[in-house]
Parts: structure tokens; sequence; C-alpha cells
């Protein structure tokens, strides 16, 4: 199975190339159906904490009240503002999704990497590729020609890159245990010992505070603060371009549950249930936790933002790394 | 160097926004995300009630205050229709002064528990707005119940109220009480100790007594600096001098002091209610009142504490059926005013946080 | 099956050969529409593009580790930097046409004159055949990467770090006098 | 209800009785056809106050009002047991007229009345002491003193209320204009509250309704601003000295005042 979409070092032919579509899309609908239903997820999860039902129309139990959503905004006019920089208002919601689902391909779902890269660097290279995504962001904040779009691209940009490092910093300690930076030598470091989350739990802290912040999600979700910024950097799009960076937010949602699951939780690991349940069941907690702070937090302030991350998430992110490294000398040593 | 600045950048935060409650707009420059100077600009809903209501009869102005502040448009009936009263020396009967009394309060409740669920969402948390709601609903209800409408009520009448209670209302509003400070209870859990929530409030759009007074604030505006001024006490009408409650006041004059004033003030509403449908006798709802309301000429002034601070009528009679000026005193007008001072300094999200404490109904300032 | 390699008579196609020649095109495609265009943000983003392109190389070679430094700090730290400065002060939109003047053509010549040389340097140069094996397993490269430069050249990457320490502090600095 | 509750009520009326008044509004109607006085007739006429304008400065007043004013007589306040008449005094409705006419005959007034007229009295004496001949009328209105201040001396009159000793009305509780096109005036009217104990004070001031100018009282009450600008935009007025005199409800190009009386939209 690895073997068969392996493709770097297979002279091109007609067939392989067809196998690397095939793999891609085959990613990339599952992708799509999992983010359909997260946004069923959220809505309904949300709607019981605030005492409502949730979506109940279209379908069973508003099951396809996604779809009807997606296909709203697909047959929406793409409105293009007449100041707004046109190419690069194009593009913007593009240069934010690619990498969004590039990310995806050093996910395991399982043991084996079935469609997915078994890259040696795996976690830089999503910390990598994620970093682009601002660059979309940004642009479609400053390409709308809007004020508020701006701040609020201004504000993205300020947030992800300080919440990036501790959120790298928060990872150092897990690589530092386990020595590899390549996820699956992670998981198997896990089933060797234990569950980093215990170990690193300072780490785990951080990381999912960081984490919280880099999705722009509530108490972080300044970029979109509705209350100020109307919609933020995509106040003024809409259809299939407002999709997109819905889209790419959602599959960053996910990525990071994916990741939180396999860093500090085992990942596919697990007793008795086959390895893509448990990485599944594990992914839902990490998405259910996120959506669970959205129905609590207020939103914190942008200033109060940047100082936490660089005050305080930061030094502790550090100060686990430090305490990691003499412990992990202190072991290895005795 | 010196010659690379910032961009000075002019922002209009409204006419439609979705955080300045109605059609206010504020302009205004930013450095940055820092509020260099803001203008708030109003107008956008003036109908010219004052204008309006010196072609009406007395009674026909009461709808035209439903519209004012149409959060607590009982409170505006009455604002009115205690006015006229007053000028013309008529007495009320008991059973409708207990009813308004408990129709105000209660309306006060939903003016305020609008207010948190707005000002939270503001604030970027969600849940309270569904949770508030849920309550405000019922009271909506039952005004539907007492007088068929649940915004604009038109309930009162210059002697009396239109309508008594249907049977068991009464029984209904007690039954709510508690429901209520459930409500309160789950708020103070969820939010008042929140890190994040106390971050964005405390200490933010700090004023003392004396700018307060000076800029003519009044309500909850006025009492978050530590001044007890509320006109149910200081200057009782109705029959509120027979009701057991408290002037609940702030300490610092921040948002957050007005924050938990809406709560603490809810509280003391709950008990006037509670103490009104204990006290509330039988009998007629309306007095004998004229047909044609003329109120003696000459000039008068009164005031109430409604919802979000003193709520005065001034009119002019000249002895006819119709008001010859009629002019209200919006509590939202005037403390809107301090607005710009506040702002001046502070950064985007505190204008949120600023603005949405100041509670203000669009209705009521453009009136 | 049908082999797209049998088009190019004899060339392997690999993966990594189309890789390269589409990265090749990108990378130059980039840096001359950099050069071509008239709006500053514009041009922030095709760097941002030359600096991808250059990390798809890295890549190529079988150096992930730097492939994705460059990505993280060049594509994503530095572009983001150079939009921030753009978008947080006054720029002018439009500039005047530049005529194709001497300077031009002494530029032209430059630029020419400078391809040559490094295609004579290339071409003359006796490389070592190429072998199949990078020099170290690929899963390997992180650890060889971490253990040269903590032993070998401990003290040029310690220096590295305390003059990057010293700019921070003095940008801190330098920042704070204007207020 | 308890009769110890009324006590409780009678005690709270006494205990701020300053602020708010009773049934002892002049009407218009008895004073009508007197001169507009003084400053020296105001001094004298304190003790039975007396709308100071001539019948014609209010509109209407010709209207025969067929309520007799309330008896002048000062009483025990206690007696009442209702105090004003929006309180209810007991399960016994009567009517406005009716209750008028009883308060002549067996009820003494509003126990309002009596510290309403004294603090006409000493405000009143206060301003005249230290600026003579600015107050052109005093009257009640309803039991609230107003008096009407000449044009020149308005922003020091409010000042001297907001600062002086003893007075120190420093809240502005409302401000309102009215067009009296009859007489050609437009009438400004402030109220300034002390508090905490919520006695209130109104002053007005007239101008001319083809050029009417007043000086701002911004720079003593800040709280005026507003209030300014809508008495601005809607009748006209110009306040000298207001900061930041510009339109506020209306748009910026709208022609005319709106609650002027002889106000038509313009085409």
């Amino acid at each position: 199975m690895i073997a068969f979409f392996s493709w770097v070092h297979q002279a091109l032919t007609w067939g392989t190339v067809l196998k690397m579509v095939a793999g891609a899309l085959i990613v990339l609908f599952f992708l799509l159906g999992a983010v359909t239903y997260m946004l069923y997820f959220e809505r309904k999860v949300i709607g019981w904490m605030q005492l409502r039902i949730g979506p109940n129309r279209v379908g069973p139990l508003g099951l396809f009240q996604s779809f009807a959503d997606i296909l709203k905004l697909l047959a929406k006019e793409d409105i293009v503002p007449a100041e707004a920089d046109k190419p690069l208002f194009l593009i913007a919601p593009i240069v934010a999704f690619i990498p969004s689902f590039a990310v995806m391909a050093v996910i395991p779902w399982t043991a084996s990497h079935v469609f997915t890269a078994d890259i040696a660097v795996a976690l830089l290279y999503y910390l990598a590729l994620s970093s682009i995504t601002i660059v979309g962001i940004m642009l479609g904040g400053w390409a709308s020609n809007n004020k508020y779009s701006l701040i609020g691209g201004m504000r993205s940009a300020a947030q992800m890159i300080s919440y990036e490092i501790p959120l790298g910093m928060s990872l150092l300690g897990v690589i530092l245990l386990a020595g590899s930076l390549n996820i699956v030598d992670i998981v198997e470091a896990q089933r060797r010992f234990m569950w980093f989350v215990v170990p690193q739990f300072l780490g785990f802290c951080v990381f999912i505070v960081a984490a919280t912040a880099e999705l722009n999600r509530t108490p972080f979700d300044l970029p979109e603060a509705e209350s100020e910024l109307v919609a933020g950097y995509h106040t003024e799009y809409s259809g299939f371009r407002f999709a997109f960076y819905m889209l790419a937010e959602y599959l960053y949602v996910f990525a990071i549950s994916c990741l939180g699951a396999t860093l500090f939780f085992g990942g596919w690991s697990g007793p008795l249930l086959p390895g893509w349940l448990w990485f599944a069941i594990k992914v839902t907690a990490f998405i259910f936790f996120f959506f669970w702070l959205r129905a609590t937090m207020p939103r914190i302030r942008v200033d109060q933002l940047m100082s936490f991350s660089w005050k305080f998430l930061l030094p502790l992110a550090l100060v686990n790394i430090v305490l990691t490294s003499i412990i992990k000398y202190w072991v290895n040593a005795g | 160097m010196a010659d690379i600045r910032t961009e000075e950048m002019l922002m209009n935060v409204g006419p439609q926004h979705p955080s300045t409650h109605g059609v206010l707009r504020v302009v205004v420059k930013l450095d940055g995300e820092t509020i260099i100077d803001a203008d708030p600009v109003i107008g956008y809903l003036h109908r010219g009630t004052e204008k309006l209501a010196e072609d009406l009869q007395y009674n026909q102005i009461i709808p035209y205050t439903d519209r004012m502040d149409y959060l607590a448009a009982m409170l505006n009936n009455y604002a009115l229709v205690h006015a006229v009263e007053e000028a013309m020396d008529l007495e009320i009967p008991e059973r409708a002064e207990y009813l308004r009394v408990i129709v105000m309060e209660l309306n006060r409740i939903a003016s305020h528990l609008l207010f948190i669920g707005t000002y939270l969402l503001d604030l970027g948390a969600m849940s309270p707005f569904l949770y508030v709601f849920q309550d405000r609903e019922r009271i909506v209800q039952m005004f539907n119940e007492i007088c068929g409408a649940r915004l604009t009520y038109n309930y009162m009448r210059i002697g009396g109220v239109k309508w008594d209670a249907p049977p068991g209302w009464i029984d209904k509003v007690k039954a709510f009480v508690p429901h209520v400070r459930k409500t309160m209870g789950m708020l103070d859990d969820l939010v008042t100790g929140n890190e994040i929530f106390l971050n964005r409030v405390k200490g933010i759009g700090a004023y003392d007594a004396d700018t307060a007074i000076a800029h003519s604030l009044s309500g909850i505006n006025l009492r978050c600096t530590g001044l007890k001024w509320d006109l149910r006490r200081n200057r009782p009408y109705s029959i509120y001098d027979r009701f057991d409650f408290d002037i609940p006041v702030g300490e610092n004059g921040d948002c957050y002091d007005r924050y938990i004033l809406h709560l603490k003030e809810m509280e003391q509403s709950l008990r006037i209610v509670e103490q009104a449908c204990d006290q509330i006798p039988d009998g007629p709802v309306m007095g004998k009142a004229p047909k044609f309301v003329r109120p003696p000429a000459g000039e008068y002034f009164s005031a109430i504490e409604g919802a979000r601070g003193e709520l005065g009528v001034y009119f002019v009679s000249d002895g006819k059926d119709k008001p010859y000026r009629l002019k209200f005193r919006r509590p939202s007008f005037l403390n809107l005013q301090l607005l710009p001072s506040l702002l001046k300094g502070q950064n985007m999200a505190n204008l949120i946080a600023i603005l949405g404490a100041v509670d203000i109904v669009l209705g009521e300032v453009d009136c | 099956m049908n082999a797209v390699s049998s088009w190019f008579g004899g060339f392997i196609w690999t993966g990594q050969t189309v890789a390269f020649f589409l990265l090749a095109v990108l990378v130059v495609l980039a840096a001359v529409t950099l050069l071509q265009f008239r709006k500053v943000m514009h041009m922030a983003l095709s760097i941002g593009l030359v600096f991808l392109g250059m990390a798809g190389m890295y890549v190529l070679l079988g150096a992930d580790f730097l492939a994705f430094a460059q990505i993280l700090i060049y594509a994503g730290a530095i572009t983001i930097l150079m939009l921030f400065a753009i978008m947080l002060t006054r720029h002018d939109e439009v500039e005047e046409e530049e005529r194709a003047g001497f300077r031009q053509w002494i530029a032209g010549l430059g630029a020419a004159a400078l391809g040559a040389v490094m295609l004579w340097a290339i071409r003359t140069t006796a490389w070592p055949p190429a072998s199949a094996q990078p020099p170290w397993p690929a899963q390997k490269s992180v650890n060889a990467l971490a253990e040269t430069l903590f032993t070998g050249y401990v003290v040029p990457f310690e220096l590295v770090s305390v003059l990057l320490t010293v700019a921070l502090v003095g940008a801190v600095i330098l920042a704070r006098k204007e207020e | 209800m308890t009769e110890d509750r009324r006590d409780d009520r009678e005690a709270k009326h006494s205990r701020d009785s300053g602020a708010a008044g009773e049934n002892g509004m002049v009407p218009p109607g008895r004073t009508a056809g007197k001169d507009a006085a003084s400053s020296e007739a105001v001094a004298e006429s304190v003790d039975s106050p007396r709308t100071v304008p001539p019948s014609a400065g209010r509109p209407g007043t010709e209207s025969s009002d067929p309520e007799a004013g309330p008896a002048k007589g000062a009483a025990p306040a206690a007696e009442r047991k209702a105090a004003g008449a929006a309180r209810p005094a007991g399960p016994s409705k009567t009517a406005a007229r009716s209750a008028a006419k009883k308060g002549e005959s067996e009820s003494p007034p509003d126990p309002r009345e009596a510290p309403a007229k004294a603090l006409l009295a000493e405000v009143l004496a206060r301003i005249q002491a230290t600026y003579p001949d600015v107050v052109e009328a005093a009257e009640l209105t309803k039991f609230i003193p107003m008096f009407l201040i000449k044009r020149d001396a308005w922003r020091d009159v409010a000042a001297y209320l907001r600062t002086e000793e003893g007075l120190a009305f420093r809240y502005l509780e409302a401000m309102a204009g009215t067009d009296y096109p009859k007489e050609g005036y437009i009438e400004v009217v402030a109220y300034l509250t002390r508090i905490p104990e919520a006695i209130t004070v109104g002053i007005k001031v007239r101008a001319p309704r083809e050029a009417p100018a007043v000086p701002s009282l911004v720079p003593v009450f800040p709280g005026a601003n507003w209030e300014e600008r809508e008495i601005y935009d809607l009748l006209g007025v110009n306040f000298a000295g207001h900061p930041d005199l510009r339109r506020i409800m209306m748009p910026d190009d709208w022609h005319g005042h709106p609650l002027r009386k002889d106000y038509s939209p313009f085409d």
C-alpha cells in the first residue's frame, strides 16, 4: 500500500501520475466531508450548550445542513469590491487554503501512512506550511481595501506570528523526549513509554493555548471579532472565496486536533479498537474542546493577547524545554 | 528614522455595525488600533417625536413613547403619564399603581438582561446572550398577556392602566422571580469570575463622580461612580416608597462596575416585584380621568428612574388637550456625551467595551 | 505502461526531475516579475514565491530541514514582516516610469556578463560523479545537522545567536526612542 | 397598606420635601393681566409667587380653567395621606377637579409647597445679592422654583448656582427650548439639581426669534453640550461659546428648524 502511492524515486509514468492524483483526491474528499460534518458538529454542540437545538431542517436531524450551506455559498455571486486590489483579492483565499490542505500530508491516520508522507521533519513541515496561511489572510485583509479587513488582517498576522513561537516551543519538549521530528517515531515512542501528555503536561498546556490562538478561535478570535471588526479580514469576501477561508480555518482545526492527538495522546495507538478509530476518537475530543471553548469564553483584548504570548506563554514554554532537557539528561545518565 | 510614521486612519464605526446597537455612527481616528479622536454621529433614527406630539392628544402620545427606549417601553409610558398626572393632580387607583410598578420593574429586568446579553456578546461571549433571551422571552410573554404586545406596549393611560392583569398573571410573575435569580446565578458563575472578562472590563472607561455629574450622566452610568442617585429613592414617585430595596452603587466607575450594577439592580427589581405582587390590592385599574386630558396651563418637569437613567418629561401646556411643547430628557442621549472623552487613547477593542457599557438605545438617543 | 520518459529520448523522468524544472521555472518567473511589478505589495508576494521555490529545491536536494526552515523563516516570517512594514507605513502606489537610459544598458551588460561567467564556470568545473545515495540517509539528515552544529561549529553557532540577540535589542531600542 | 407604612412615607416626604412640589401650582389664569415684574416686584412677590410674565407670555392663559388654585395657607404636611397627585390616597379615587376643590375646602395643600416656596425665596435672594437686576421673574412651576434670567447674565447665574457654597446645583438635569411665535421669543430652560438632596431649580432665558442667541452653558456644565446642539438644531438658537455647535439630529444640509411653530418642510 505504501509503495503503491510512493512516487518520488519512481520513474514518472502515466500510472504513477494517476496514482498521485487519485491519492490526493481521496484525501481531499475525505477532508471536505470531515469539515462538512465538523461544521454540523459545531453547530449542534454549541446549540445544545446554548439551550437551542441547532440545525434540524435539512435532512434527518439536519444532517445535510452543511451541504445546503456549501451549495448556497457556491451559488453566490463572487463580489470583488471596486477599489480592491483585484488580483491579490482573488488569489488570497487560495493562498490561505493551499497550505491548510498541504499540512494534512504529514498526519498519520493509522500506523501506516497510506496516503500521506512519512517524512523526517514532519513537525517542522507542519509549522512551516501553516505560516504561509498567514500570508493569505493578510493579503485578503489588505486587498479588500476595507479598514476593518486591514485591521483584521494585521491583527491575525501579529497574533499568528506571536503564537507560532510558543506553539513550536511547546512541541520541542515532545521532540526532545522522542528524539525525532518524525510523527511515526513520536507515536512509537509514546507506545513504548507513555502518552506524552503526562511527562509534557506543561508543554501540552502551552500547546493547547497556542493552538487555539493559532486557529483564531475563541477566546483568541480577534482577527474576525465580529463585534469589533465586523468580520475581520474576510469582511468583503463572499461566496466561493469566503468558503475557501472558512475551509482553511476548519481544516486547521482538524489538523491541529490531529497533531495534538498524535503528539500528546499517542495518536492511533490504543487497546482493542482499530488504530483509525482510536485516532478518530482522540481527534473528535480535541475538536469538541475547541467548540466548547467557543461557547464559553469571551474574547481577549488584542494588547492582552500579545503580552500573554510573549510574557507568559513563551517563558513557560522555555521553562518546559529546559526542564525536559534536564530530566532527559538525568534519565539517560542514570 | 524620524520620517517613518504610522498612518492615521479615519474609520466609520457604524451606522451598520454589529456593536453599535442600532444606527449609531462613531467616526474614529485611529493610529494603528489606538483611537486618537472619536465623534459620535447620531440622528439616523430621529423621528421628531417631540414635534409629532404637539399635534397629538396626551393619551395619543403614549404609543410614541414606546418607540423611544423600545427595550423599556413601560418605563417610557410611565414617564409621560406620570408627568401629566402630576400636572393635573390626578389620583390613581391603588391596583393600577401596583400593576405599573410590577410591569415597570419587570421591564427594567428585561432591559438589563438584554444589556448583559449584548454586552457579553460584544465582548465575544456568545452563550450568555442566548441564556438571557430565554428569561427575557418569558417577561415579554407576560407583557403580551397583560397588554397584547411584546415590545411596544402602550399599556399605561393617564389615570391608570389600560388592562387589568389576566387571572393568574400575578402568580405567574411571582413564580418567575426565582427563575431569574437562577439565571443570574448562572451568569455570575459563567462570566463574572472569568479572567478574560475581568481583564476586558476592569479599569476600562473609568471616570469619577464629578465628571459624571458635570456631564449630566444618570442611571447606572452615574451610580457606578459610587454616587447613590436613584430617583426611586431620592425623589420618590408612584408607590416606590412602600418597597424595601437598596440602591447598589459601584466603586471605580469602570465598565466592570457598570456591568455588575446591572446584575445587582436586577436583584433589587426582583425584590420590588415580589413585594408588589404580595401587596397588590383588588380594585379598578383606571381612575376617573377626563376624556380629554387638559393639564392646566404652565410648564412642568418630572422625571422617573428609567432603565438607562433619569427619564424626564418637560412639557408646556396651554390648557388645551395637546401639549404646546413636549420634551423628553432621554438618559441615553446624555449618557452618550461622555463617550468621546472616554475613548481617546483607547484601542478598538476597548471602544466596543466602553460603548457597550454605556448601554444606549438608539431609539431613545435620537427620539 | 506508456512512460512519459519516452518523450525525451532516454532521459529518465522521475518525479524529482519534473519537480526540478517546475520549480526552476517558478523561481525564475517569480524573480523576473518581482522586478516588473509596480506595486510594493505584489513585489513582496513574488519574493515570497521565490523563497518557496528555493525551499522546493532544497527538498529535492535532500535537505529537508533546511527547506522547511527556509519556508518557516523566509517565506513565512520575513515575507509577513515585509507585508507588515508596507501596510503600516505610507507608500506611494504610483512610481514614475523609468526610461531605458544609460544606467539600464550598463546593468543589462553586467547581468549578461555575470550569466556568461557563471555558465562558463559551471561547464568547466569537474563535478564528482553523481551517486545514487545522498551522503546520509534522508531520515538522519536532521540528526547529522544537529551533531555538526553542536560539535564542530558550536562557537560560530553561539556567536550568531548572540549577534541576533544584539540585533533584536538594538531594534527595540531604536523603536523605543521614537516614543 | 398599613398605617405605619404610610407614616414612613410621610417621613420620607418631609425628608426630601425640598425637591418635589405639591399641587400648589399657580394657574396662570389667576395672575393674568399683571404686569411683568421688575426685580423689586419679584422680591416682593416671593411670599405669594405668581407668574410674572404677562398673560400673553403663556399661550392659552385665557383658557378659562375651572379649577381654582389650591389654598395657599400653609398647613401641617403630615395630615395629608398621600403627598402629591400621583400618589394614591387610599381607596378613594378622586378625580383631579374634585380633589382640587376638596383641597380648597377640607384638606390643606401639598406638603411640598412650603419648602418649595422657601427655596424660591432663598435662591432668589442669593442670586439678587450677587447679581442684582438679572432675575426678570421668579415663580413656582408646580413645586420647582423657576427664574427668568436676563440673557447677558445667563451663564454667570448658572455658574453661580453651580459653584456657590450652599447652593451647589451641580447637576444639569435637563434643558429644553420652546418657541413662542406670538410673543416673538424662544425660551430656553434648564433644570439644575443638587445631588444627592434632589433639590431642583429651573432657570430660563429668552431670545428673540429672529436671531436667537444665548450664551452657552457648556463651559459651566459640560453636560449641556448635546442638549444645546439639539436646541440649536431643532429651534435655531445660537449658543455663543459652544465648542462644537453643529446640527445633531437633522442632516447638516437641512433647511429650517423643525421644532419652530411656523416650520414647514423645505421643498
